[in-house]
This record gives structure tokens, C-alpha cells and sequence, in this order.
């Protein structure tokens, strides 16, 4: 054989580590099989009919999706945390922001425990900072 | 020959391209950021790019999850600018450069490189907010585009050493193209920044300026930084910066800096810029 | 730890799938065909592999030329047969293994591997033809399937080196998932056919002989075979037979031949399978 | 730096061997290009309603697509060989084929110099050989 086989990168501890981040959901592929029909449900909304029917009834809009009935929830709620769990992508997700008129500065400080003027405060004093914030397990 | 004269490392937040669709760009928010890239804009005046291969990745507009490819080459002849949700930006259509696409696309996979094909396709702002900060607002874009889409996505996002072979195979593959060009080679996205979760917001300017100083650096240490120090450090979002490895191994073992800026912040994001030059 | 227990190659010519469908697998057409993949049928029934990786083309039927991915593999849990102009095939759909294709997707680019993921696709003969002729008419398919596209139709293909890179890649991914899964891995088309011009009809008998048995050999110099001598030697379509190298690397050093039949023509092509083992 | 860059492959080289081939268009992206459009026509045949309203009237079908004339020519002349050298490839082709209620061994038949039942016959006795329709330049 002319190239002796490369170790196989670790996939499971490449995986695990993914999970060691505070308040961060890594888009795995656990994730994205978990989240696949709200992430598509959500890009349905780059059409223009498609938001139209959507703001004029909600829930029919979402009854036409295979979507649990708790994550049909935390989309009505707009509780992005929540959908993050379920697998949501944020850049998915980001067609609901537009639906709603949302900026994304303000959407995306609704996932933290700020308001959004203490959020757009806190970037514009340079963001949150990433000490303590880098890894659960290590707490640094 | 086709000649491979610059690279651009660029932020492409979409803030950005509304400033500049608004008229705001020299607002008290917007002016440092666009004071900063006003050298580069000179400079592109001066350069005058025939082709920009323009390293991106597509944020849900032309990809939704039924197919997510890893590295994708725009082969067509026109792209419009997608609607991500508020209608298409306001901007020229982009111009392909079919022929030098389809080279550059055949020398890869000949080289071992596994690229997806693209004919049709929109483009989001992680292709069209470079231009605008690049060339203002043109009638029409002064260069044509070879769009290259990374999956910087769904994980696993390519590596950094997949990131920086692509570029020395892009490099090697313009080098080869028998027509006379001015090619530039832009890498996009970044730098830190998170946009989702109870983390969101994260900022890293210490980090993000070790990045610039390595992408300076005649040493490839950059390219084996692994994923997990990009999320850490950098926030969810930050890994867009290894498309711009893709650029910095294009360019060969040494660079001159021609300029580089940072700001802080742009809407979530930390924003950063650097404009490099091969030197053999 | 799931195992890698055989690998299979075979033609997978659309005709064999109207035979099967028409009930003409023992007339004088077809019989010496179905006759020779009698031995491989009886074999899988014994085996009964829990998952198939089955490699293949696409041929104009998922993908038009909007995207051509150079990789493609399937993450997800249903395929349904493709309409291929004469109505889908009466076959039952195909059961993905979304958790070994996504385990083997994530594993892969880790590895350096450009692949694009698919989770929506329709499934045409290149794919539903194989599972007929090692498993006949069942209500369901005996397994399930993790398919991988490869692109030989849009030039150029991927080389016969990083097709037998993929394999090993592949063994690899298999190795490290941890479920105790049974796993087979199918190289299919092929193999000398021309479709196309007025060169169309050529076989190679001795050309493809030799191919098997270089399969069988554990040097890897079938592996650097290069382009033009397939579309010389074994027709435009022929090319398809660097799809057999993915399995044939997956295999290891050294395999065991434990059926091998070839017989001229089906159609325009010929056809020809070898059923093999890896011996450790 | 870690590796020394490869050299690259002679793309040059390799498309010029593409086209010493007797009797073959070899799909490359010079021909991809050319042919996109016969070929998106083409595979528009693979949904009913399309292959019924092409059947009704197969010129005002041909005339919603940006083909050339001398394209639309050759595909109502069912000319293969001719849309081989406009770009068409036989997979997106073979969606006609199948429109026609054709077998894929008649139809690439019409593209050699013989009737079908000696084209049939050839691949009964073994097929065409490669002797002496390896290579153009090399006649061998
Ligand atoms: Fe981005
Ligand atoms: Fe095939």
C-alpha cells in the first residue's frame, strides 16, 4: 500500500468537547437531525407568501410542519433558547427575526438575561468578555 | 498567465451592507468602521481586480439542510443577490467568470479536493457586504466573482489545515490559467462572535488581534488551530475565520501587510480587516 | 464496535432492474446473469448485514446540473425509488441509517474529506439495481442503507487515488462507532460500457478481467489507474469502476476473493461482480 | 510551512487526452457549459405533467427554454450524435428516451452506424472492440 492509513481524528471527544461551552449550542449533527423540520419550517419564511400566511395564522402555518407540539410553542413564544435545544439554527432562525421586523442585535439578546439596551450597552463597551466563559468543565 | 496579486481578509456582517444601502455609513455607530476600509477602497480603485475569487458561506439563503456541502464553487455566469427575509439588497447582480471558475473548479478536483459544482444559485450578504465595503455602491461591481460557499455551519466545518491546503490548490490552479488576469482572493466572515444563547455577545479582541499577527506570520501555525479553540475563544460564530485561511494559503509562505483594522462592534460582532500581498 | 465484514462489487445496469421487475430473470437473456449472482444471494441471506454503505452514481435523477457534488452521502432515514422517466420502480423505499451516515459524514470531513451531506433524496437504479440483484424480491429490504454519491458523470470525476482514500476513510469511520453493527460496503457500476457516439457498444473483456483481479491482489496499483485509460480501455462509462476502489480501500491490505462472475452483455454493458473479505 | 505544495496536475494535458477518443464526447465542463440548457430541458421530462405537455406539442415546449435553434432541431430529430457535440450527455438525454417509450440499447443504437438488430447482435457476439478505437492520434 503506498500511504500507511492517518489515525482516525477522534470523533467522540471532538463531539464531547463541542458540549463544553457555557450558554453556547454547538450545531452538531445530533442537533441538526433533532432540529431538521424546525430549521425548515423556518427557511419556508424567505418567501414573501409563505410570511404573509404565516403572520395571518400562526398556528395553521406551523399544524402544516412535522413539528413537536412543544417546539410548535417555543416558535409561537419566539423562545429561541428553547429552540436552540430542539436543534434550532440561529441563522434558521433569523427568518423569523426578519418575519417579526426584528433586528438581529435585538432577537439575539433576547437568548441572553439581558434587555436589549443593557445587551447593545454591553457591545458597545466591547462585548462580553470571554473569561469564565470558555469552558464548563475547566470554569475559565 | 492568470496572476494571483492580493488577498483581502473581511469581516461581512449584514448590518454593514444596511448601513451602506441606508446611507449611513458615516454615521457616529458606522463611521470608524467605514473610515477603516477606506484605504482598501483606494487601494481596489488603483488595483483594479479582474476577478476576485471570494471565499463565503451562505447563511441559510441558497442551502437550506436537504444538502450542505463542504466546499462549493459558483460556476455560472450570474448570481442575484438572495432575499434573506427583507427582500434582495439593493445591489448589482454579480458577475461569474465562468471560465475561470470551471479551471479552477476541474484543477481541484483533479487535486483531490472534493468540490460541489454550482451552476445556479443566490448569493446572501456573506458574498455581497464584502463587495460593498470593497467597491461602495458601483452601478455595477467592478470585478467578476468566483463565489467559494464553506460550510462554516453544521459541524464539522472543514478544518483549518483542509481550510489552508484549498488555498495553496486555488493558488496553483490560477497560476495555471492561461489568460492574462488580475486575480484577488478574498476570505470572509468572522471574527468573534456569538449569536445565539445566554452567551451571545462574546468578544475577543486579544484573540482576534494573535489571529491578524499570524496571518502576517511566514509561519503556518494558523492553519492547525483547532475547532473547539475558535468556539472558546471566539464565540460560536467566529469560526467563519478559517475561510480566511483559505486566502492566507493561497498567498504562499511569505506576506507583506498592506493594512489592517479592527473595530469593535458592528450590531454583535467584532470587526476586522487585512489587506495582504504575496511576496516571492 | 460496528464491523466491516465485505465488500461487494457489481454492475447495477438499469435492464436488471426491468428483469427482476418483469419476472424475466431465468429466461435465455438474462438466466446466465441471475445464475451468476445466485452464489452472492445465498451468501447475503447467511450474512445478513445490518447496514449497507452502498456507493453509486446519481444519473441525472436527484441531482440536475444546478449541483454536481464530487461526494454525497446520505444522512438521511428514507429514500424513496426515483422516477426515472418510466415511473419509480415497484421496490420498497430504502431505510437510511441516519446514525452510522452521520457518524461516517462527521468522521470524514474531520478526515479531510470535502463531502456534501444530503438528508432529502429520491434513490434511482444506480442504488435500487444492486439491492434487487443480492436480495431479490423481498416485502422489505433486508438492511439498511447509507448511500454515497459519487459524481462520474461531469468531468473530472474524482481519481482512483482519492476514491481508495475514501474507502480507508470510511474503514475508519466504521471502526470507531460504537454500536455492534454488521457492515457490508457495495462498489457499483460499471463495468466496460459506452452509452454515447459512434464508438457506443465497446466492451472489454480481458480489460475488466484484469481490473478483478487486481482487486483481488493486495498491491494498490489499481488505485493510480488513471482517467483516460478507463475511457479508453472500458467506454465512457466505464469510468464508473473508480467507485469500486472506495470498497476495495474500505477492505484493508489483503482480502479474500469469495465469488467472482462476469458474463458480456446486458444491454450495452457488461456485467460483473466479485464478492470480497477482508483478511486481517 | 508544513508541506510542500503538490504540483499541480496538468489540467491542460488531461482535458487534450479527453478528446482523443474515436466516436466519444466525454462530458467535461466545456461541454457541461455548452449543453446546460438541453440538459435542464431534458431532465424536465422526468415529471408527467411535463412529458404530457411535451408529447402534445413538442415545439412550443422546446420554445419555453433558451436553446439554440440548431438545438431544437436535433432533439425533434431525435439527433443524438448532434446534441453529444451541443453539450447533451446521455443521462439527461435518456429522459428523452424514456419519453419516447424507447430502450436505452435502441436509442444509443441510433448514435452508431448500424440498425438496432445489428447493434443488438454486435453486443451478443461481445460488443464493439477497443481495437483500434482507443485513441485517434495513436490509431491503436
Ligand atoms: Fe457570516
Ligand atoms: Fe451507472
Amino acid at each position: 500500500m503506498t500511504e500507511a492509513a492517518k489515525p482516525a481524528a477522534d470523533i467522540h471527544a471532538y463531539l464531547a468537547e463541542l458540549e463544553d461551552i457555557p450558554g453556547t449550542r454547538v450545531y452538531t449533527a445530533a442537533r441538526a437531525r433533532k432540529g431538521y423540520h424546525i430549521n425548515q419550517f423556518a427557511m419556508s419564511l424567505m418567501k414573501g407568501d409563505n410570511r404573509e400566511r404565516f403572520k395571518a395564522d400562526e398556528r395553521a402555518y406551523l399544524d402544516e410542519w412535522p413539528i413537536s407540539e412543544e417546539a410548535k410553542q417555543a416558535l409561537l413564544k419566539r423562545d429561541y433558547n428553547a429552540l436552540l435545544d430542539m436543534g434550532g439554527n440561529v441563522y434558521f432562525l433569523s427568518k423569523l427575526f426578519s418575519t417579526d421586523g426584528l433586528s438581529f442585535a435585538e432577537a439575539v439578546s433576547t437568548m441572553t438575561d439581558m434587555t436589549f439596551p443593557e445587551y447593545r450597552d454591553m457591545m458597545l463597551k466591547g462585548g462580553r468578555s470571554p473569561l469564565g466563559n470558555r469552558s464548563i468543565k475547566g470554569g475559565y | 498567465m492568470a496572476r494571483l496579486t492580493a488577498g483581502v481578509g473581511s469581516s461581512h456582517v449584514p448590518l454593514l451592507g444596511v448601513a451602506v444601502d441606508q446611507g449611513k455609513t458615516g454615521d457616529d455607530y458606522f463611521g470608524p468602521i467605514f473610515a477603516g476600509y477606506e484605504w482598501t477602497r483606494e487601494w481596489e480603485k488603483a488595483e483594479k481586480p479582474d476577478v476576485v475569487v471570494l471565499v463565503y458561506n451562505d447563511h441559510a439563503s441558497a442551502f437550506d439542510m436537504k444538502i450542505v456541502p463542504t466546499f462549493a464553487i459558483g460556476c455560472g455566469e450570474l448570481y442575484k443577490p438572495a432575499d434573506e427575509g427583507w427582500g434582495p439588497r439593493q445591489v448589482p447582480d454579480v458577475e461569474g467568470h465562468a471560465d475561470l471558475a470551471w479551471h479552477i473548479a476541474q484543477s481541484l478536483i483533479l487535486d483531490d479536493f472534493d468540490m460541489t459544482i454550482i451552476n445556479e444559485m443566490d448569493v446572501d450578504h456573506g458574498l455581497t457586504v464584502p463587495l460593498s465595503m470593497m467597491f461602495g455602491q458601483p452601478e455595477k461591481w467592478p470585478c467578476k466573482v468566483v463565489p467559494l460557499a464553506v460550510n462554516v455551519v453544521t459541524y464539522p466545518v472543514p478544518s483549518g489545515n483542509r481550510c489552508w491546503a484549498l488555498g495553496e490548490a486555488i493558488a496553483r490552479a490560477v497560476a495555471s490559467f492561461p489568460e492574462d488576469l488580475n486575480v484577488q482572493i478574498w476570505g470572509t466572515g468572522g471574527m468573534s462572535h456569538q449569536l445565539q444563547g445566554p452567551r451571545a455577545g462574546l468578544l475577543n479582541r486579544e484573540w482576534d488581534n494573535k489571529f491578524l499577527d499570524m496571518l502576517e506570520s511566514d509561519s503556518d501555525a494558523v492553519r492547525w488551530i483547532p475547532h473547539i479553540e475558535y468556539l472558546r475563544e471566539t464565540g460560536s460564530e467566529g469560526i467563519e475565520m478559517v475561510m480566511w485561511l483559505i486566502m492566507r494559503g493561497a498567498l504562499g509562505k511569505k506576506v507583506k501587510t498592506l493594512h489592517r483594522h479592527y473595530h469593535i462592534p458592528c450590531s454583535n460582532t467584532a470587526i476586522g480587516h487585512i489587506v495582504l500581498e504575496p511576496e516571492t
